[in-house]
């Protein structure tokens, strides 16, 4: 198939016609945001903040060269390299040095959004691109864990992962919930991320089906493993408000690119990425492992899509 | 003269093999981690694409031409067993870092495809100089991208330390993920040095070359 | 247990084309539309398994009781062209179906890294021929699950505006990156 | 049916005469290559042993054999051109496949022998696990260890296992051990060889 030319065409998709525009949804998604960050700042200070604003800045600025190099008219006023910016900070520790935030935030613009043309083509979530090359080309400055070993917060998954349910079973539901806990400095906040996804759920901006199905997938997993394991396995609640799930679960999962379009491919989808997250943490090196879950479940995305109806009177739509 | 040193220099930059041909691509991203390593395999491609050219013009006009893939096969596959033999000889740390990759050099599109391309169909000199020009092509793109890989990836080039000394090597360029994504972007700028150009000269901007596996001339000849 | 290991570890953590950089030719070269990477890959999967079990049979009959070792490259590289022959004339004739639907993979496969690739991987690792087999099996099945997820990509990304001078192959390339990145997520595991 | 006896003929000539070619240089290199394998891969391993040596024991390397006639590549050490002590090869079962260890022994004048040390040459171990047999940690416990007694502490010696890498660790002793028995059957053979 020829690519399409633009012959009316001035944007790329999403295309959402009914009064509410797509800059005006990713603007009230970052605002979902806002409750996460302003724990985040609250729990690890103003080096949560300089994290944050150092790669919105980076991804705004890194967006605005990219369109000026391809030689179209630019787009980064929609907000998107903003969210993206801000998705990558969430994933960071709040010790990150400032070289780590720039070359994630620019790779995540780069290598995940415009080399695709911009907002809508990417297949892959752009934040998780430049989180993932980030992590493995720097794990040591990119675990949380270890560079943050001077803080008195516990880091749940991680102690989970190195030292056994033992270890971790003096950590209260209530402490993960208020995001007193270690992991990425903004992923980390499960209540106030609970909260902004339900804002997102109740502005219809997002889908219930991945959400739902995504914290289906680490419950079912988390339930098996409970079930057949010899009692070394954490429970399902653990999983969901410790480290970034309930984050992949609201925000990364639901990416409106590259996640499918369709209730049936959605609920697969977010089954496929809980069920993973829960396969890498248990037989993985990577003890929160929301982001690669995602990776793999976007990358069978367009297989996933063919799960189609079948249209009234014709043969098998051809995806 | 002219039409050698044509045939000779097409393969430093008209068609130069992985980034215009975009040929071969298995050793282009898997040894050229470093730009020592890609240097020594496009040494290697060099001896093995100049020798079988040579002999398959030399044998040209007696190997019949249903048997000639086969006897193109036997031709480099000989050589390929020479080069480990003499690597193994002579740069066995070299023969240890390149591994599996030697032995593959058989399959790779370039040899076979300019026997049955360019060989099989011209004199001894001209074969000469194709296998030399596109040999030398082939290792200086391999060392351009190794050396590329090895600045970002260790830090280091040829071995000898190039960055700053707080550097944290991006590790990322030298695994798996980083090759194809290096290749991808240097294709890119080889395509949009090739548009700049158009540019200029007032035409259109077009798509950049495609890989086939039909343009090495192997993959649709049956090999009766 | 181990063999399941050895699966796992050969279709997910060390993807011939995503983590050991075999085969890239035929990868970009067939990954345009999902129908051609389906057949692709299980050409692949066919030849593969057969070449790796056929290879260790004359490395360990013919070659190294003789101490030719050295002529393994030649000995490998013959065995699998001609198998290749050999398979396509006998589904020619035996089950045309089946010929229909692979007969236009299997000449790009003599030339295909995977399949000598997996012959030699097998002979490095000390394989016994069970392992052979089931290793070759699921190399080709790892191959053809890359094929297939990038082809479906690569369609989809067709409908996109991607910058001129990334288009078609330097795409495919990063898109092959991206994916290999995605599958740093098994690391660690089957190990 | 000209044309099939041609197609035979070139291609079973082509074959020969690669074939003897291959052959001439395999024979041509088959010294060198065999000196540079030593070299590098088991070169490192008996630097570990004997750092402070002035010969080149790959080079002046000899085959001897042991009391079932099998024949070892012993690796001699001098220094001041004074033999100082002897290496070669010995396998035990690891982890992922063969062990090769590389155990070095010091040769006393006085006839009290002891190990030199160990080095590793080949292994298919699980990284950072069992490949930290390879690490000093674990290698320096055999340094001037007598000959006899040998052992992990599980199995009553003194050598401590790589923590979580039993089977790694068991398999380096049972090499030493099957190195010790070799060097007592070939260790009057030493002498005649290398000289003292």
């Amino acid at each position: 198939m020829k690519p399409i030319e633009p012959l009316l065409t001035v944007a790329s998709p999403p295309h959402v016609h009914c009064g509410r525009t797509f800059k005006g949804m990713t603007l009230e998604t970052i605002l979902a945001l806002m409750p996460a960050a302003i724990m985040a700042v609250w729990h690890f200070g103003l080096p949560a903040a300089r994290v944050m604003l150092l790669s919105c800045a980076v991804a705004v600025l890194t967006e605005a060269v990219c369109w000026k190099a391809i030689k179209r008219r630019s787009a980064v006023d929609d907000g998107t390299a903003v969210l993206i910016g801000l998705f990558y900070a969430f994933l960071l520790p709040a010790s990150a040095p400032w070289w780590l935030v720039v070359s994630g935030a620019a790779a995540s613009i780069i290598l995940g959004k415009m080399i695709f043309g911009g907002n809508g083509g990417n297949p892959l979530g752009a934040a998780l691109v430049g989180w993932t090359t980030c992590r493995i080309s720097w794990g040591t400055f990119m675990d949380p864990y270890t560079t943050m070993l001077d803080s008195p917060l516990r880091a749940p998954l991680h102690e989970l992962h190195y030292f056994g349910l033992q270890a971790v079973s003096d950590i209260s539901a209530t402490n993960m919930l208020l995001g007193e806990q270690i992991g990425g400095l903004g992923a980390a906040q499960s209540g106030a991320i609970l909260l902004g996804g339900l804002y997102l759920l109740s502005r219809r901006i997002i889908r219930p089906e991945i959400p739902v199905a995504f914290i289906g997938g680490i419950a079912l997993a988390a339930l098996v493993f409970q079930l057949t394991g010899d009692g070394t396995n954490a429970s399902a609640t653990f999983h969901l408000i410790g480290g970034g799930t309930l984050f992949g679960a609201f925000f990364l999962a639901t990416d409106p690119a590259p996640s499918p379009v369709l209730p049936v491919p959605m609920i697969a989808y977010g089954l496929m990425g809980g069920i993973l997250t829960m396969l890498i943490r248990q037989y993985g090196m990577y003890p929160d492992a929301v982001p690669f879950a995602l990776l793999l479940a976007q990358l069978a995305t367009p297989l996933l899509e063919r799960i189609a109806p079948k249209p009234f009177g014709t043969g098998r739509v051809k995806a | 003269m002219s039409t050698l040193w044509k045939e000779f220099s097409k393969g430093l930059w008209r068609d130069l093999p992985p980034f215009r041909l975009v040929l071969g691509l298995c050793p282009v991203l898997a040894v050229t981690k470093t730009a020592d390593n890609g240097l020594g395999m496009g040494l290697a491609v060099i001896f093995v694409l100049t020798l079988s050219n040579v002999f398959v013009s030399l044998l040209r006009n007696i190997i019949p031409s249903k048997v000639r893939i086969a006897c193109f096969i036997v031709i480099a596959a000989s050589l390929v067993v020479c080069v480990e033999l003499l690597m193994q000889a002579f740069a066995y740390p070299l023969y240890q870092q390149l591994g599996i990759f030697v032995p593959l050099i058989v399959v790779n599109c370039i040899i076979l495809g300019r026997a049955e391309a360019f060989a099989s169909k011209n004199t001894v000199l001209m074969s000469t100089a194709d296998g030399l020009g596109l040999g030398i092509g082939f290792a200086l793109s391999l060392t351009f991208l190794g050396a590329l890989r090895e600045t970002f990836g260790y830090g280091t080039l040829f071995g000898k330390s190039v960055m700053w000394s707080g550097f944290e090597p991006f590790t990322f360029m030298i695994e798996a993920p980083g090759a194809f994504v290096c290749l991808g972007l240097v294709l890119a700028a080889m395509n949009a040095l090739t548009n700049w150009q158009r540019g200029v000269k007032g035409l259109e901007a077009v798509e950049g070359p495609k890989h086939d596996c039909k343009a090495c001339g192997m993959c649709n000849t049956p090999l009766k | 247990m181990d063999y399941f290991l050895l699966v796992i570890g050969a279709i997910f953590v060390n993807n011939i084309v995503l983590a050991q950089y075999l085969g890239n030719c035929p990868f970009i070269g067939t990954s345009k539309e999902t129908g051609v990477a389906i057949g692709m890959g299980f050409a692949v999967v066919f030849v593969a398994t057969m070449a790796a079990t056929i290879t260790w049979l004359v490395q360990k009959n013919l070659l190294a009781p003789n101490d030719l070792g050295y002529l393994q490259t030649i000995a490998f590289i013959l065995v699998i062209a001609s198998l290749v022959q050999f398979v396509e004339i006998f589904l020619k004739k035996m089950v045309p179906p089946l010929y229909n639907s692979l007969g236009i993979f299997l000449p790009l496969i003599t030339t295909n890294c995977a399949v000598l690739g997996i012959a030699i991987i097998c002979q490095r690792e000390e394989f016994t021929l069970v392992q052979t087999v089931v290793y070759s099996i699921a190399s080709g099945a790892g191959f053809m699950l890359a094929l297939v997820v990038l082809a479906s990509i690569r369609e989809r990304l067709d409908m996109v505006r991607i910058p001129i001078a990334l288009r078609g192959t330097p795409m495919a390339l990063i898109m092959a990156g991206l994916m290999s990145l995605a599958f740093f997520a098994f690391k660690g595991m089957a190990a | 049916m000209m044309e099939m006896i041609r197609m035979v003929l070139v291609l079973s000539l082509i074959c020969g005469a690669s074939g003897f070619t291959l052959a001439t240089i395999r024979d041509a290199t088959a010294q060198r290559v065999e000196e540079q394998e030593l070299t590098y891969v088991q070169g490192p391993a008996l630097n570990q042993i004997f750092s402070d040596i002035d010969n080149n024991p790959v080079k002046d390397r000899a085959r001897i054999a042991d009391a079932q006639g099998q024949e070892h590549i012993v690796f001699p050490a001098r220094k001041d051109g004074k033999l100082v002590g002897v290496a070669f090869q010995s396998f035990g079962k690891g982890f992922g496949g063969d062990l090769g260890i590389m155990v070095g022994f010091a040769v006393d004048q006085g006839g009290k022998n002891e190990l030199a040390g160990i080095g590793v040459t080949t292994m298919k171990e699980t990284p950072g696990v069992g490949t930290r047999i390879t690490e000093g940690d674990f290698r320096n416990q055999f340094v001037s260890h007598p000959l006899d007694d040998v052992a992990l502490k599980s199995g009553g010696g003194d050598i401590a296992a790589v923590s979580g890498a039993t089977v790694s660790s068991t398999g380096a002793v049972a090499a030493v051990n099957h190195a010790i028995k070799t060097f007592n059957e070939i260790k009057d053979k030493i002498p005649s060889e290398f000289g003292s």
